[in-house]
């Protein structure tokens, strides 16, 4: 127990939260990367395709849990509603990024591969993508707090993560609960930001070593 | 689905949901009061902090670090905490206002504090050190030359904040006070979708206007001279 | 080997960045478009490995229209250098000259092996072939952007400002190499610059370009400076334009014989200048015995000047005797002193054939020195 | 199905959560019953008794806890999110049936019965009663002299009324008290925040009146004072199972059945004491009173 | 004017930027401080205006010790202009000149007045002086760094490589306004630049300076040509030496009369090279009357050549005659030719004193055109 609070509440909820809030995560990025790719290399559609994925943003999140159902024809406690919102945010979010990443591939490099004959497709994947991993971390990691935290206002429809400590500890008149989950999504914030971190830095083995040996 | 977007329109378009006490109009100036006041405290904190950190460049690390851990606080549970604190020792309207408040500010702090920091750093270092070199005291560069610099960062996370605000102050409804999330929370606990439909939009559009208007306010006081449409020759 | 025939590029918001251009780009040896900012050249290379596809016009390599093959086969054909070499900061060196081959399809070996030779060829080692880019510095750099051009072993390399980034001594150094890995290689380059410096120094034959995607001269550097079309080029060459046309012009000037002295050894005075060498001939300086006379000490010496070699241009020939203090320069040959040649002497070796203004056009047969200038001289062009 | 989901763990510890997508629970899992609760403590410590008590009857059981108001969680029983509930008689019927009028227990649970959707049903309902009902703190009621609903009359212009979002617009809310007692309240203060808020909110005086239930334990501790309700407008609310019949069978209804037998008023508002003022993991105190039956 | 005594910088990171340096820069001129990337040019500079404060040793102006002011006040006194400007983005160019004298108090229409004074001075228009820094071309944000320098009107500017992010053409303009505007206003500039050509061009005096900090020689343009203190320097100064240097020497040679045609006259075959001139005596051009004859045509004509004036330096009466097809360069007064010279007329010229190397001694006294120069030629240094 920790603060009232059996230890493997806290880990269920725990892991509920990581999933409600990572699943998103990804799903959004797979998505942002061909809209990001959309707005930097279509210079009529970049500005509504940012301006329109970021207004998403500006839906209450509480909203968007209860009429998803509607929208989708899910149950009204699925977690599917959450995880699409989740996604929307995430996509809300990242689509800035994965532009501004793509459009931080220094010119000369991208001629440099299109000169060398690589197919449109394929320098995107081969070049592209790999340089605009920094900025799109970054996005990610923003995304990924934003998400933790969001997901907890989903206790109030009903589906359990570590928000439902703070309506339970609320209800109950108990702070334990509430600073548990607090301390709880602080550390899931940190541990997925933690490991974006991580996961870039291994994927960008050029930026490490900059000095000349 | 159909039903409910053409309930939302009847909603939306009905006029009694626009006047009186709880109607959108009177919710939304209750929405926006709130807001600003947020956005003014935090402004009053992160402003400063950002322009000391960006000036003297110390505590840089933490202030990086710290503000990302502020991000990853949830909104709820300081809400719930902060009433629970809050409610007992203090009276009347500010028992709810203050709670409200602790989170929104606690939200808009982050971005507005990264952009000011930012905005700084951002300043063209060659224009930095023009500006020693012809004499301006550390006061006078930050003065007259970083703070008009960072101007437009400042404003973009400004602008960020306050997007935040609005679509999170409508948990304030949650400890009953008004704004918009109130067709929300009443929605949703009666079930009433074209009612949480048509708040949800309120919010959303609230938000976009607000943003507008900042993006205007923007384009007021940042120098032409550093607006990109400025470098057409 | 190339040719543009009547090209026009005009971009989407009007600028014609190439106007009407007909050039015809000889096979072998290094041909240099060079011209103030934004006169064309970029469009105009670009336009080779349809990087830009003309407005107007026709282009052929070797008389195939360029527009046969798909755009991505034609490029991998071609190598490709431009300014900051434009590497794949996240691909070693050794992943970034085997970009072309592996892209031609060619196993991992093979392509592997390739890239190294590359790298060899550019002077890198296979310790820097290991490294990112950005580990090395900027002119080992633009060396690896030459590997890469170069590792599938492309009959035509574009070069697009390759040496424009890095400092006047690293870059004395490329251009160095890179005529050496024409020579060798047999190759074709086309090279943009807009130091009329470097592309007189490089070129074969050097197309002038001016405001506007005009031809303005296509000769040889000597024609250049010795007639430039018009007013534009001949501003556009610079000053001591009859001063350079000398380092194309090679005279036969028998250097005179120079009596010289050791450290430590007599000097008269009343003897004038006298060469200081040491045992072995090599020269150390002068020593003014106009008015002084005794031992010669190292602390007496006045520098040499520049010294020269006598299969030197007149150019540096003229240099080394201006540049010495008794106004005769020393030539040197095998690290020995030879003799030395007056002001008088280089002149005068010049003017044997008609005069020195027309240096430029007789020495035209000499220059060129490698892959046959097919066209040179002024072309069909919109040259005046 | 929840075997899918990697989360979904198994049944019995307290509140784990089952699939996200499990549609119809009940068929696809041979047995596996999702017990829900409302969003206050008492209902989620019935739905942990529940819990426990199928759990002893070797039934799988999930918990869904503090769905929300009844509006949100019968959404949650009619599209199969959740196959039972801890329900109030009174509040069912109410709900079910508006223009209801009559009160008394059994009345009402008839009533509430014959409304029920298609695929639900009522099992036994126990003694414990829970109703809505109107609080004011001891001074409020001392300086108006007010003891039931009917004396406010008089003073409620001036007087703020506070309770969930729902009690606004349900027909034995805010219209009842109007309809019924003729009280038209200066404002209403919705509280979405659960009862606690709602608690804290009349001790605190930002509201006057409050609308809790009666089971609260801040009642006693804080010395309220629960308002008669003369013309019955808070119907009769025993507890009571509300199920999915595709999740019925022998052994969960003789486990809910025992459970209603057991359940009372006096032990159910101990309960709660142990729960909301104590402090106590509502999973552990609902394990206490199974083990107990 | 500047005095540095043993004056040493060392980072904190343990980088001796500086070493152990005395140089006196003179008042008046411009003084050039030139050397490799890295060499602690920047470093010296910025001690000059107490941006960089020294370790060790002692800085002053006019002898007072520079750290006598607050470091705002003394800032505010002299002229600092940096390469890319480091103009203000927010400020327009008015308000960016504006700056020094409002740092300095006067109130706004006096600031305003001498704001648009050195506007105009740098050659910008009144309508430039309201636009942003972004508004302007590169040449043109270099210019209203100088104005913004000049402001205040300081007796003293410093100068950073204000001219290298600029391209060639507008370097050498900014490079005559700068010159121009240091006669005009007979200020001391002093000016860092790592293009040592720049420094022969633009320097009354030259220190030239060496990785590590040291002072390699401090001397005139002419000096450092003709007498490299060592080879170092010999090899920063760079090829073509001799030659440059006569660029610092004038000699008096006067021009043989030319016979002279115009067009439409009749040439005879056999009479050589001919000069065209129009009616007014202002030179067209060349035509070969080796092997022709017959009335002159325009399109006969062959390029003039450079063309000297009668007192330009000997660099340009040679470069005159080697570019001549003719051999013999065009001379011309006011437009109209007083006659020809030949290589051997220039370097005979020359050689009437002593000899051609020692043109830059000889010639010392007669550089350093304006600003008188107090302490040139070697100083108190490390030179060797
Ligand atoms: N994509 C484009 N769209 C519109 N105009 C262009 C484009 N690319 C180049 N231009 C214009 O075409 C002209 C020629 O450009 P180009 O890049 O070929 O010149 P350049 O000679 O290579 O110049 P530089 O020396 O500056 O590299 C310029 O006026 C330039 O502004
Ligand atoms: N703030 C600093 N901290 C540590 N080392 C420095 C600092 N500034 C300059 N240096 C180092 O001091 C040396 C001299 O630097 P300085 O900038 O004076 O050279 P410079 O001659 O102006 O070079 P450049 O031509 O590249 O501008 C260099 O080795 C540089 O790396
Ligand atoms: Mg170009
Ligand atoms: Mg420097």
């Amino acid at each position: 127990m920790i603060g009232g609070v059996a230890w493997s509440t806290l880990g269920d909820l725990t892991l509920r939260h990581l999933y409600l809030a990572g699943l998103p995560l990804l799903i959004g990025l797979v998505l942002s990367v061909p809209l990001g790719w959309l707005a930097a290399r279509v210079r009529w559609l970049g500005p509504p395709l940012i301006a329109g994925t970021g207004l998403m943003y500006t839906i209450p999140s509480l909203a968007l849990f209860i009429l998803l159902p509607l929208v989708l024809g899910t149950q009204v406690l699925s977690d599917v509603n959450v995880l699409v919102a989740m996604v929307i945010y995430t996509v809300a979010l990242l689509t800035r990024s994965v532009a501004d990443g793509f459009a931080s591939v220094p010119a000369p490099v991208r001629q440099a591969a299109t000169a060398m004959g690589y197919g449109e497709l394929r320098r995107v994947g081969a070049v592209d993508l790999p340089l605009a991993i920094p900025v799109i971390a970054a996005g990610l990691r923003v995304a990924a707090v934003s998400n933790v935290s969001i997901v907890s206002i989903a206790a109030l429809i009903g589906v359990s993560q570590l928000g439902q400590l703070f309506t339970d500890g609320f209800n109950r008149n108990a702070m334990g609960p509430i600073l548990v989950g607090i301390v709880a999504c602080v550390a899931l914030a940190v541990a997925l930001d933690a490991l974006i971190v991580l996961v870039a830095t291994l994927l960008t083995p050029w930026s490490r070593r900059r000095v000349p040996a | 689905m159909n039903q409910t977007v053409l309930m939302t329109w009847e909603w939306l378009t009905d006029p009694a949901n626009w006047q009186g006490r709880g109607g959108i109009l009177a919710q939304s100036l209750e929405h926006l009061r709130l807001s600003f006041v947020a956005l003014l405290v935090a402004a009053l904190i992160a402003v400063p902090t950002g322009l000391w950190v960006g000036h003297t460049g110390r505590l840089r690390w933490a202030a990086v670090n710290l503000t990302g851990a502020v991000r990853a606080i949830p909104s709820l549970g300081v809400l719930f905490v902060a009433v629970l604190l809050l409610l007992p020792r203090l009276r009347g309207e500010l028992a709810f206002e203050l709670p409200a408040l602790i989170v929104l500010v606690a939200l808009a702090v982050p971005p507005i504090l990264s952009g000011t920091y930012a905005g700084v750093d951002a300043t063209d270092p060659a224009a930095r050190d023009a500006a020693r070199g012809v004499g301006m005291t550390g006061g006078q560069v930050l003065r007259q030359v970083e703070i008009p610099g960072a101007l437009p960062l400042i404003m973009s996370g400004l602008r960020s904040a306050m997007l935040q605000i609005i679509g999170t102050a409508t948990i304030a409804a949650i400890v009953g006070l008004g704004g918009l999330g109130r067709f929300l929370i009443d929605g949703q606990a009666s079930r009433q979708y074209d009612q949480m439909a048509g708040g949800a939009i309120a919010v959303a559009a609230l938000a976009l206007l607000v943003d507008q208007a900042l993006a205007l306010l923007q384009r007021v006081v940042v120098s032409p001279g550093l607006s990109s449409a400025a470098r057409v020759r | 080997m190339i040719r543009f025939e009547h090209v026009t590029k005009r971009y989407p918001d009007g600028t014609v960045a190439v106007d009407d251009l007909s050039l015809a780009v000889p096979r072998g040896g290094i041909t240099v478009l060079v011209g103030p900012s934004g006169c064309g050249k970029t469009t105009t290379l670009r336009m080779v490995n349809r990087m830009v596809e003309p407005t107007e016009g026709r282009i052929t390599i070797d008389d195939d229209d360029i527009t046969a093959r798909p755009a991505a086969e034609l490029r991998r054909s071609i190598g490709y250098v431009i300014q900051h070499a434009g590497l794949f900061p996240h691909r070693t060196v050794l992943a970034n000259v085997m970009t072309v081959p592996r892209l031609l399809g060619w196993d991992r070996p093979r392509a592997r092996t390739a890239a190294m030779e590359a790298i060899e060829k550019v002077g890198l080692t296979a310790d820097q072939a290991r490294r990112y880019p950005a580990q090395l510095s900027g002119g080992q750099q633009q060396r690896v952007g030459v590997a890469r051009a170069l590792a599938s072993g492309p009959d035509l390399v574009l070069m697009d400002e390759p040496f424009s980034a890095v400092d006047p001594l690293v870059r004395a150094d490329l251009q160095q190499e890179v005529r050496r890995l024409q020579r060798d290689l047999g190759i074709t380059v086309v090279l943009v610059t807009h130091d009329i410096d470097e592309a007189l120094t490089l070129g074969d034959s050097v197309a002038v370009m001016r405001q506007g995607g005009h031809l303005a001269q296509f000769a040889t550097p000597a024609d250049l400076l010795a007639e430039p079309a018009d007013d534009f080029v001949a501003s556009f060459v610079g000053k001591d334009r009859g001063y350079r046309a000398l380092g194309f012009a090679d005279v036969r000037v028998t250097p005179r014989a120079e009596r010289s002295v050791q450290v430590g050894e007599q000097v008269r005075a009343g003897s004038g200048w006298v060469l200081v060498t040491d045992g072995s001939g090599m020269p150390l300086g002068w020593v003014d015995g106009t008015g002084w006379g005794g031992p010669v000490r190292e602390d007496r010496l006045h520098r040499l000047g520049a010294v020269a070699s006598p299969d030197d241009s007149a150019r540096a020939l003229l240099d080394a005797a201006l540049s010495s203090p008794s106004g005769r320069g020393v030539v040197v040959a095998d690290g020995r002193v030879v003799g030395t040649v007056t002001t008088q002497d280089v002149l005068g070796g010049l003017d044997r054939r008609h005069s020195v203004g027309s240096v430029g056009k007789d020495a035209e047969h000499t220059v060129g020195s490698v892959g046959v200038v097919e066209e040179s001289g002024r072309v069909e062009g919109d040259a005046p | 199905g929840s075997g899918d989901d990697p989360l979904a763990t198994d049944a019995g510890s307290p509140t784990e959560d089952g699939t996200a997508t499990s549609g119809g629970t009940g068929e696809g899992e041979g047995g596996e019953v999702i017990v829900g609760s409302a969003n206050f403590p008492e209902n989620v410590l019935l739905a942990e008794i529940y819990a426990a008590a199928l759990s002893d009857a070797g039934v799988e059981v999930t918990t869904r806890l503090n769905i929300g108001s009844r509006e949100a969680y019968m959404a949650g029983l009619d599209d199969g999110s959740i196959d039972l509930i801890p329900e109030y008689t009174g509040g069912l019927a109410t709900y079910l049936n508006p223009e209801i009028t009559v009160t008394s227990s059994e009345e009402v649970l008839a009533d509430a019965q014959e409304n029920l959707p298609e695929g639900l049903q009522l099992l036994e309902i126990s003694d414990a009663e829970d109703k809505d009902s109107l609080v004011v703190t001891q001074e409020t009621a001392d300086e108006l002299g007010v003891a039931s609903i009917a004396d406010l009359e008089p003073h409620a212009g001036d007087l703020v009324l506070g309770g969930p979002p729902e009690f606004e617009s349900r027909p034995n809310g805010v219209d009842g008290l109007q309809e019924v007692y003729g009280l038209e309240f200066a404002e209403f203060r919705s509280l979405a925040a659960g009862s606690n808020l709602t608690v804290q909110a009349l001790r605190n005086g930002q509201v006057d009146v409050a609308n809790i239930f009666s089971t609260d334990p801040a009642i006693e501790e804080n010395s309220f004072v629960v308002l008669e309700d003369p013309e019955s407008l808070f119907a009769a609310q025993n507890v009571v199972p509300l199920i999915s019949s595709d999740v019925v069978n022998p052994a969960v209804e003789d486990a809910l059945n025992a459970v209603s037998a057991a359940l009372t008023t006096e032990n159910l508002t101990a309960m709660m004491v142990e729960v909301v003022s104590e402090g106590q993991d509502p999973a552990a105190v609902a394990r206490t009173f199974v083990d107990g039956i």
